[in-house]
């Protein structure tokens, strides 16, 4: 494993002067994984969502590798078209040097909107990898739900109103329903461990065929939480389980990080303005109903990695 | 050498396909276009073309990744017909924005709904505005001939843009059809090899595409592409001339038939123009002084062309295969109209609305429309200026 | 008076690309809006989106770099694998380094704290 | 046409200027006037400098573009002066209002302006010792009504009880506290 010394030494290829906002986890997590796919060439495909609109405002592009946006559910696509455009001239001799493929998009472009076009790519083992930046909702158009959006949480369109707390529906598993494709390589992970991050996008790129990385990437306006601590509310989302560090290689699944401790999902959404109203008297059953979730889906994680389906000692 | 062959219109459009040797085909099934997709496919497993054969899981994935491949720096194609081009709309507008010369076959069919498989051009039409050039075929033939010249004109360093391909769905598509084919080498060297000017794939030289563009550049990329359109029309005749020398088939961007001493004249878009033609040779037999005119191109739209054409004309007919549901007639309709406005010579411009949904036309109803035009011209009266042919009123 | 110069807004207030200049007409302008400078927004100052700054305390730092790691803006510049300066042309003054540095060898001060320094020292000389 | 009085916020996403825009527009209507208040939509995200704008008049508002030749300029942000194009398009006798702890004379030197007003309020510290935090944009309303004096002062304020009690039906409590930042903020605003 490298060391964040050696890693800093390597070209920056997403640099200073996108327009993200202050503390986004977007600008953390495309500098982790493209300083990972070191020393080679590049091509970035890229959704429609604040990435893309805040990295490539006309003149300027904040990317030092060839970059393309199409539309806003066509990213899988999009880059599926341009590894097959490098394997037809490749092999015309048109093209002689290596090239990586790597497509980024939100929760939205991926789990909702593009969900076909990247189940497609996946399916048709293009060799790329696809990378979403899961910030649990629509942040380009002002925090609006999508299917990665947490239960209970409190976005524009699943407001927490007098009658309905939140969003109602538990979200969606997408880096499951991934590995249901069968496709070489697919991991979630988060931020907070840079090393599980570089590690696996490391994997990712070398794998031949398809691979999918499913990256926590926290959103400070959307979450509501103090800007600087993205790196403990990240924690705190893979401390509670909330966020489990998982992969699948080739059909098998592996769990990469499990908490000592028992640490109840209140300590993830207290400190996070979306989840407020769970905190009110009466509102009890619903952080109840979150954790048993959250156990729950854990117990199956851990039954699908190999390992003995239980809870950490409280 | 040319060989006469018998093929439907679908494979004559799958044999000009083989023949370019795409470097990507990204394409989705639907009727009435599966041929070109199941034939060219055929190419493919047989190791006939060198072509990445990508089978995408929807016509929107299709032009996404035939995008992704044009910006790659690839020769790319597509195919589609109705619902399929209609799931496509989004990202033909972004095709011609991006300017990637990708040629794609279009079979015309009508859209949903009620759902509907057989012929008319309201998919073709719905993208008349995307920025795409769109080219219209008579018959297998021109299907042929308009793929291979389609490559060449897309690809030309002043137009860079997308290029639709129309065919008639069933009557063209399904119908076999006698036609001249090239032989592979010759088209070989017709097209020639494509090469980019920037693209993702130049590793010395990154790229970013697909930017976003705010209202201090916007206007100016749009006005870049209209730029575009524009050199079309002259790289349009260029390549026909070309073209020409190669098939003895020359192509420009409107077809004159008869028009030069005509009273009354039709305008009508693809297989239609043939029965058109057919009816004014009778007319002319009966000292009717009939013509037909047909626009190849339809965008750009060839408008001193055409009224250089109709400029003698008395009454005019427009044909169209799709309506606009404005109330004031198709599209073409307002096209053909806006062109013959500045002659000031007081043109009588009427239009039908034509087989809708496959609906047949026949010989009668185009007889009934030069009839009318005759009255018009006869009277200098216009009773109703948009009509529906073959409907049951 | 300044004349007001709608197409300035989104070009910013940083060296110009080569390329492109916000007078240009539209035959001037790259084609498709395609951008051939990569990485040309580091031309682009984002440093006036910051009303507080990360500050270096060269003593206590032990150049764990976390803050290079963890910064959205590039904006920590390490070489030869330690901590060298702040970029404060990018640096939008999020606050992350501060937060992840271990030893707190980073203070966020407030811009106008600086300002005030800077003018206080301007009055002495 | 009559007269129509133009404004121009400058802010940072994030920092409520869009906010500001249509509470004055909204508490200004209800005076009887015709207003504007309109954001100006970016891709800028949360801490790059943005605008907003208004428009005012006795008479219906017809034009629609932005607003390029400002009578007033507001600046929710100190850290702005210098940074921002404040001074753009803004005629000779321009109104500018700021929230700083400077003084007008100060804030004169940094923007370069020699005619027109200044007026600058601390509405940092107001906010924070009547509402609790840091948001400017509530006392900005009230050095706004002291610098232009287009509607008497009592009547602004009656207005703005009545709006502020609509918006906080459930925090009746923030409503002292945000007529308290206007009034302090119309008696602290200094011009020069």
């Amino acid at each position: 494993m490298a060391t964040l010394k050696e890693l800093s030494k390597v070209e920056e290829r997403f640099v200073g002067g996108h327009r993200l906002c202050a503390g986004c986890g977007h600008g953390i997590t495309v500098r982790m994984i493209l300083n990972a796919a070191e020393g080679s060439n590049v091509v970035v495909g890229c959704a429609t969502g604040c990435l893309e609109v805040a990295s490539t405002i006309y003149p300027y592009t904040a990317w030092k590798c060839s970059f393309i946006h199409n539309a806003f559910e066509n990213a899988g696509a999009t880059i599926s078209g341009v590894e097959a455009a490098y394997r037809a001239l490749k092999k015309k001799g048109k093209v002689k040097e290596d090239f990586k493929f790597i497509a980024f998009g939100g929760d939205g472009g991926t789990y909702d909107i593009g969900l076909q076009s990247l189940s497609g790519a996946m399916e048709r083992g293009h060799n790329i990898v696809y990378v979403c930046l899961d910030n649990e909702a629509y942040m380009n158009t002002g925090i609006q739900r999508s299917s990665a959006t947490p239960t209970g949480a409190d976005t524009t369109t699943s407001p927490a109103g007098k009658v309905i707390p939140g969003k109602q529906q538990p979200r969606k598993d997408l880096t499951a329903i991934m590995a249901a494709h069968n496709i070489p390589y697919v991991a979630q992970t988060a931020i907070n461990n840079w090393q599980d991050v570089h590690k696996k996008a490391k994997k990712a790129l070398e794998v031949e065929g398809p691979a999918f990385i499913n990256v926590l990437s926290p959103c400070p306006r959307g979450w509501r939480y103090n800007t600087p601590d993205i790196v403990e509310i990240t924690k705190l989302a893979v401390e509670t389980r909330f966020w489990p560090l998982f992969e699948v290689e080739n059909g098998k699944w592996k769990l990469n990080y499990k908490p000592k401790k028992y640490v109840p999902i209140e300590e993830f959404l207290k400190p996070q303005g979306r989840f407020r109203h769970l905190f009110k008297p009466g509102n009890e059953h619903l952080i109840k109903a979150i954790q048993e979730e959250v156990d729950s889906r854990w117990l199956a994680l851990l039954e699908r990695c190999g390992e003995t389906p239980e809870l950490p000692p409280r | 050498m040319k060989t006469k062959v018998a093929l439907t219109g679908n494979e004559a459009v799958a044999q000009a396909m083989k023949q370019i040797n795409p470097d990507v085909v990204a394409a989705y099934p639907i009727t009435p276009q599966t041929e070109i997709v199941q034939i060219f496919s055929s190419f493919v497993a047989n190791g006939e073309v060198d072509t990445e054969f990508v089978a995408v899981e929807s016509e929107h994935s299709a032009m996404s990744a035939a995008i992704g491949a044009a910006a790659g720096g690839a020769r790319a194609m597509t195919a589609t017909s109705s619902q399929g081009l209609a799931l496509m709309f989004e990202v033909v507008y972004i095709a011609a924005s991006l300017r990637l010369p990708i040629v794609f076959p279009v079979v015309n069919r009508a859209l949903s709904g009620p759902i509907n498989i057989h012929c008319d051009h309201s998919d073709a039409m719905g993208l008349r505005d995307s920025g795409v050039i769109q080219l219209f075929s008579e018959n297998a033939q021109e299907a042929y001939d308009n793929m291979i010249q389609a490559v060449r004109i897309a690809e030309h360093p002043d137009v860079r843009l997308p290029v639709m391909v129309n065919m008639d769905g069933f009557i063209t598509s399904h119908a076999m059809d006698v036609l001249e084919v090239l032989d592979d080498e010759t088209v070989k060297n017709f097209v020639g090899t494509y090469v980019p000017e920037d693209y993702l794939l130049d590793a010395q030289n990154p790229i970013s595409m697909g930017n976003f563009d705010m209202y201090d550049f916007y206007f100016e990329h749009k006005r870049q592409q209209v730029e575009a359109m524009k050199a079309a029309k002259e790289v349009i005749k260029e390549v026909g001339k070309e073209f020409a020398k190669i098939s003895g088939r020359e192509y420009g961007l409107i077809e004159s038939y008869k028009l030069e001493d005509a009273d009354v004249a039709v305008v009508v878009l693809n297989s239609a123009a043939g029965t058109a033609k057919g009816v004014a040779d009778e007319l002319r037999a009966k000292g009717i002084k009939a013509g037909v005119l047909k626009p190849r191109v339809y965008r750009p739209f060839p408008q001193e062309e055409i009224r250089e054409a109709l400029k003698g004309v008395k009454a005019v007919a427009v044909m169209d295969r799709a309506e606009t549901f404005s109330t004031c007639g198709g599209p073409m309709f307002a096209d053909i109209r806006n062109t013959l406005y500045d002659l000031k010579n007081d043109i009588k411009v009427v239009n039908y609305i034509y087989g809708l949904g496959g609906r047949d036309l026949r010989l009668e109803h185009v007889q009934q429309v030069f009839e009318d035009l005759e009255n018009i011209r006869k009277t200098g009266r216009v009773d109703e200026t948009v009509k529906y042919l073959g409907l049951r009123e | 008076m300044t004349p007001y110069n709608p197409f300035n807004r989104n070009f910013g207030s940083g060296t110009r690309t080569k390329a492109v200049r916000p007078d240009m007409k539209w035959h001037e302008l790259t084609r498709a809006g395609n951008i051939y400078e990569p990485g040309n927004a580091n031309t682009y100052e984002t440093g006036d989106w910051r009303s507080i700054r990360p500050v270096w305390n060269k003593e206590r730092c032990i150049h764990c770099l976390f803050c290079w790691r963890y910064c959205p803006d590039a904006s920590v510049i390490a070489k030869d694998g330690k901590f060298e300066t702040f970029d404060y042309k990018h640096c939008k003054g999020c606050g992350i380094c501060a937060k992840v540095c271990p030893v707190n060898a980073i203070d966020m001060v407030s811009e106008d704290e600086i300002e005030k320094v800077k003018e206080a020292n301007k009055d002495e000389n | 046409m009559a007269k129509v009085l133009e404004i121009r916020w400058h802010a940072r996403g994030g920092q409520g200027a869009k906010t500001a825009a249509l509470m004055l527009a909204e508490s200004v209507a209800e005076m009887g006037k015709y207003v504007q208040g309109f954001p100006e939509y970016g891709p800028e995200r949360m801490g790059a400098p943005i605008q907003a704008f208004n428009r005012i008049s006795d008479e219906p508002i017809y034009i629609h573009s932005n607003v390029v030749n400002p009578d007033i300029v507001m600046v929710l942000d100190p850290t702005l002066i210098g940074k921002a194009n404040i001074t753009d398009g803004v005629p000779e006798d321009g109104i500018y209002i700021i929230n700083t702890t400077k003084t007008p004379a100060e804030v004169r030197k940094m923007l370069g302006v020699k005619g027109g007003k200044i007026y600058t309020v601390d509405a940092n510290q107001i906010s924070l010792e009547t509402i609790g935090r840091p948001i400017p944009n509530t006392p900005m309303m009230g050095a706004f009504i002291k610098a232009t004096g287009i509607i008497p002062f009592d009547e602004f304020m009656a207005c703005m009880r009545e709006q502020l009690a609509k918006k906080f039906k459930s925090k009746p409590e923030v409503i002292e506290g945000n007529l308290k930042a206007i009034e302090r903020a119309y008696q602290e605003v200094k011009g020069e």
